[in-house]
């Protein structure tokens, strides 16, 4: 019972902020709706007993991500979004209707005949076994990742920086 | 080599003496309470507050750090509209550099203390958040007529007009001035005195001065006169 | 819900809500006091018991001050700039307060009422610290939201400030924490605070102790105070991102930065200081929450007489101390960690040993950062002057 | 709650995702809506482990766990190529940038 309402409640939560975030017109309450988005799903997370999942995905997305789409659209232009530009590309109406496609085409069915297990198993959650489990058979994931994190840092530095153009190259032919 | 974070260690050491200290040695501090609470443990050189509600000081000549120094205005003895000193010559609302004086001329002149019928302010108004207390007023006055004031309780609730000091309130007697600047107050009558004899002195000189010339005049023209006389023999 | 379930939570919550804003209350005068004493001025000493003669002899230290404040708060105007984000700035201060008091449920606080209520404590939660880190960080949206609403440059500057720093913070903040949860192997903050039952406190450590100081100033960051108030900072940018509010939102911003204060301190407790232990417990139980909060005060202590003594770091300072000097420490504080764990630690002599080798390693690091931070600058050459 | 709840919860998540990718023309949106789409997965990943055979091999989790650190990445990325783009374009509109080379 209690689980049923924690689960409409935050799947509330969820659908709706995504739905504002893509939207709304304002590029920052854009960010704040997405930023509800992924603590609805944090909640489900936790839910699901995946409480580390849930922490690491509050940390990440609302700590980091969050905070860094807000940096590039400080960044970037049209803030608000209120000087009448068009907010939809060309063909939106031919995206919506393939977006819901795929929802209705490639999602139902499946789903449908997946087998459900009516309950879940009584599992006793430990961010212990987690660890242990990332050092073990996953080690070189994790060190992969590590790289990955690194060579992202790097290249997403030398591109925002980007490329100083010589002087010559702007001087006319 | 010194000690990595030394600087910062040192310098709590100093706040926390000064902290320790604040409760032991009143000398030290900077500020004090209100006198009527504290009574006679003040702080020795946080005399020059008032001991109780309303109380004047005695001499603040030289200005205190706790008074705040706006202008006023100076009557003589008697009814304060009947003496007062300013006739209302504006001189220093032009002066005033922050022009935080706002004078209004009354229609008719107003005789006073025997001298010549003047003008008085029928506004005189003196807002003293603006007032930077130059004393540039005081210096311009040809009548010795605004002197600087020294107050301690100018703090009001009323952010509008609270700050903005009306004639009235700016009208202080004589003998005021002289209970809260007494050295100041003696030389500025001295020098008033002698000013006004000289004036009279000078005023003798000149009726003398004319009586005399007049008789020289006269002289002549009567010897014009006999000149002329004997010319047209 | 069943009606057990909802008694359980708010036994749980409600106390927690009742018992730190009022000792924020407390702390204002606290701070005030502090500081005054500190520049050798008196303090707050009018406001006594209500409704006894105003300056009377019931004034008690001026301990009414902060009521007195409140109710001020509560009644001045609520002003919202003209092109203000009416919305966010209602939003952000509700925003700043939440995780703040959020995390508070994370604090092994073990009162005498909530022994019965094991499955609804948060703090035995498994990953509650990094729980803990990950709310914490949610206090940047508030500020940067707060910030962006105001439609104010000081606000907006004030706000990203805010972002930059405590973004940066974080990291330190986190690593130094890493130490602790390595050694006892859990991120569960019961275990944490019994792991260290007796005297084995973590900052009676050479790593604790390091990574304990780490940890303060990175929390000093964290929470905005002095000398890394650069957000509000008031003789450059007003107030930075709260320069647009008054009245009861701006006391909402005060109150959130003070339990924030408080959640942080008592996760340095936790952490380093040995959770709710101290003499007496085993008598008394109840007294192990008393220990608690009186570890936390002495941390706000520290912070407020911090405050009274050091000046506000300049920006490229404040950036250049959190990832030239605290980051690296910090890491090399993890590797002194594992070493000094794995040297057997018999008698007497090599823990002396450890303690002297581990801190050497740390102070001679952090002295050489310290001389590679340094900037270049000659004594400046005076023209015209003598 | 069932299997079946999560999933069709994930897959309207996913969808409002594809929607926002389709029909927004801001590469910011455009970049968040990616996020929507990688996190409706997640929630895939973790509800399936829930009602797994065996949970205790944590696959879900730790799965998520690097999908979660690879969607950081990307989204570092992402963003510093839109930065770098808007710095050319001085534009984030996709479809104003429609050329390869410089004119």
């Amino acid at each position: 019972m209690n689980e049923e309402i924690a689960f409409w409640m935050l799947s509330a939560i969820a659908v709706l902020g995504a739905l504002v975030a893509v939207r709304k017109r304002n590029l920052i309450h854009g960010v704040f709706a997405l930023m509800v988005f992924f603590a609805g799903l944090a909640g489900l997370f936790l839910l699901l007993l995946a409480e580390f999942i849930a922490a690491a995905q509050i940390l990440v997305y609302i700590g980091a991500v969050g905070i860094l789409l807000l940096f590039a659209i400080m960044l970037t232009e049209r803030v608000a979004g209120d000087d009448g530009r068009r907010m939809t590309s060309r063909g939106w109406f031919w995206g919506l209707v393939a977006a819901v496609a795929v929802f209705v085409v490639l999602l139902l069915p499946p789903i449908q005949q997946f087998p459900s297990p009516e309950h879940a198993r009584a599992i006793e959650p430990s961010v212990k076994e987690l660890g242990e489990k990332l050092m073990h058979p996953y080690v070189v994931t994790l060190e992969v990742l590590a790289l990955l994190l690194t060579a992202a840092l790097i290249g997403a530095v030398t591109a925002a920086q980007g490329v100083r153009m010589p002087k010559e190259e702007d001087s006319p032919e | 080599m010194s000690l990595l974070g030394g600087g910062i260690l040192k310098g709590m050491a100093v706040t926390l003496r000064n902290f320790v200290g604040s409760y032991f040695d009143r000398d030290r501090l900077t500020t004090n309470d209100y006198a009527w609470r504290a009574g006679d443990s003040l702080p020795q050189h946080a005399g020059e507050y008032p001991k109780e509600e309303g109380e004047q000081l005695r001499d603040t000549t030289t200005v205190s750090q706790y008074s705040r120094n706006f202008p006023m205005l100076l009557h003589d003895e008697g009814e304060a509209m009947d003496t007062i000193r300013c006739v209302a010559c504006q001189i220093c609302e032009r002066e005033c550099p922050p022009q935080c004086i706002y004078i209004e001329k009354s229609t008719e002149k107003m005789e006073r203390g025997g001298n010549k019928a003047q003008f008085y302010p029928a506004k005189f108004d003196i807002d003293v958040s603006v007032c930077m207390s130059c004393q540039i007023c005081v210096e311009v006055c040809p009548f010795d007529a605004i002197v600087m004031n020294s107050q301690f309780e100018l703090s009001t609730s009323n952010r509008f007009g609270g700050l903005l000091l009306r004639r009235d309130d700016l009208l202080k007697s004589n003998g005021y001035y002289h209970k809260i600047h007494p050295e100041e107050a003696a030389a500025r009558d001295r020098r008033m005195a002698e000013e006004k004899a000289a004036k009279e002195a000078k005023k003798k000189a000149a009726a003398e001065a004319a009586r005399k010339k007049a008789e020289e005049k006269a002289k002549a023209e009567a010897e014009a006169d006999d000149k002329k006389q004997e010319d047209t023999q | 819900m069943s009606p057990d379930l909802v008694r359980d939570i708010l036994i749980a919550t409600v106390p927690l809500m009742v018992i730190f804003p009022t000792l924020f209350a407390f702390t204002t005068w606290l701070e005030r006091k502090a500081l005054a004493r500190i520049q050798n001025r008196i303090g707050p000493n009018k406001v006594g018991v209500p409704l006894t003669r105003y300056g009377g002899r019931f004034s008690l230290f001026g301990l009414g001050q902060p009521l007195a404040d409140g109710i001020k708060m509560l009644f001045k105007e609520n002003i919202v700039p003209r092109d203000a984000d009416r919305l966010f700035h209602l939003l952000a201060p509700i925003l700043a307060l939440i995780p703040a008091m959020l995390v508070l449920c994370f604090l092994p606080i073990e009162f005498p009422w909530t022994e019965s209520l094991l499955p609804v404590q948060a703090f035995l939660l498994d990953g509650a610290v990094i729980f803990f880190f990950a709310i914490t960080g949610l206090n940047t949206l508030a500020i940067f939201m707060a910030g962006w609403a105001s439609r104010n440059k000081y606000s907006l500057l004030g706000g990203m400030r805010a972002i930059a720093q405590m973004v940066s913070y974080e990291i330190p903040l986190v690593l130094s924490a890493v130490v602790v949860v390595m050694m006892v192997g859990s991120l569960n903050a019961a275990e944490i605070a019994n792991a260290q039952a007796g005297w084995n406190w973590f900052v009676f450590t050479p790593w604790g102790l390091a990574a304990f100081v780490i940890f303060f100033i990175a929390s000093l960051a964290e929470t905005n105070r002095s000398p890394f108030d650069l957000p509000e900072a008031e003789s450059e940018i007003i107030a930075g991102y709260f320069t647009e509010y008054s009245g009861f939102k701006f006391a909402l911003f005060f109150l959130g930065e003070y339990i924030a204060m408080f959640a942080i301190s008592g996760l340095a407790v936790t952490l380093f200081l040995g959770g709710g232990a101290g003499p007496g417990i085993a008598t008394l139980p109840w007294l192990s929450a008393m220990w608690f909060i009186a570890k936390i005060f002495a941390l706000i202590a520290v912070m407020i007489w911090l405050r009274g003594t050091l000046p506000r770091l300049r920006v490229d300072q404040l950036m250049g101390f959190a990832w030239k000097f605290l980051l690296p420490l910090s890491i090399l504080n993890i590797l002194v960690a594992g070493f000094a764990h794995f040297i057997p630690q018999e008698n007497i002599v090599s823990k002396v040993a450890v303690w002297v080798v581990s801190l050497g390693i740390l102070y001679m690091a952090a002295k050489g950062l310290n001389q590679l931070n340094r900037p270049n600058v000659r004594p400046r050459d005076y023209k015209y002057a003598e | 709650m069932t299997l079946h709840h999560y999933l069709i919860l994930a897959a309207v998540l996913f969808c409002v995702g594809l929607i926002g990718v389709f029909t927004r023309r801001n590469a910011i949106v455009v970049l968040f809506s990616v996020e929507i789409m990688l996190n409706a997965a997640n929630l895939n990943f973790i509800a399936f482990w829930r009602y797994s055979e065996n949970p205790a091999l944590l696959h879900g989790p730790l799965f998520t766990l690097f999908a979660i650190a690879v969607a950081a990445a990307e989204v570092a990325v992402g963003l510093a190529l839109v930065i770098a783009v808007y710095r050319h374009f001085k534009t984030v509109d996709l479809e104003s940038m429609d050329t390869l080379r410089e004119e």
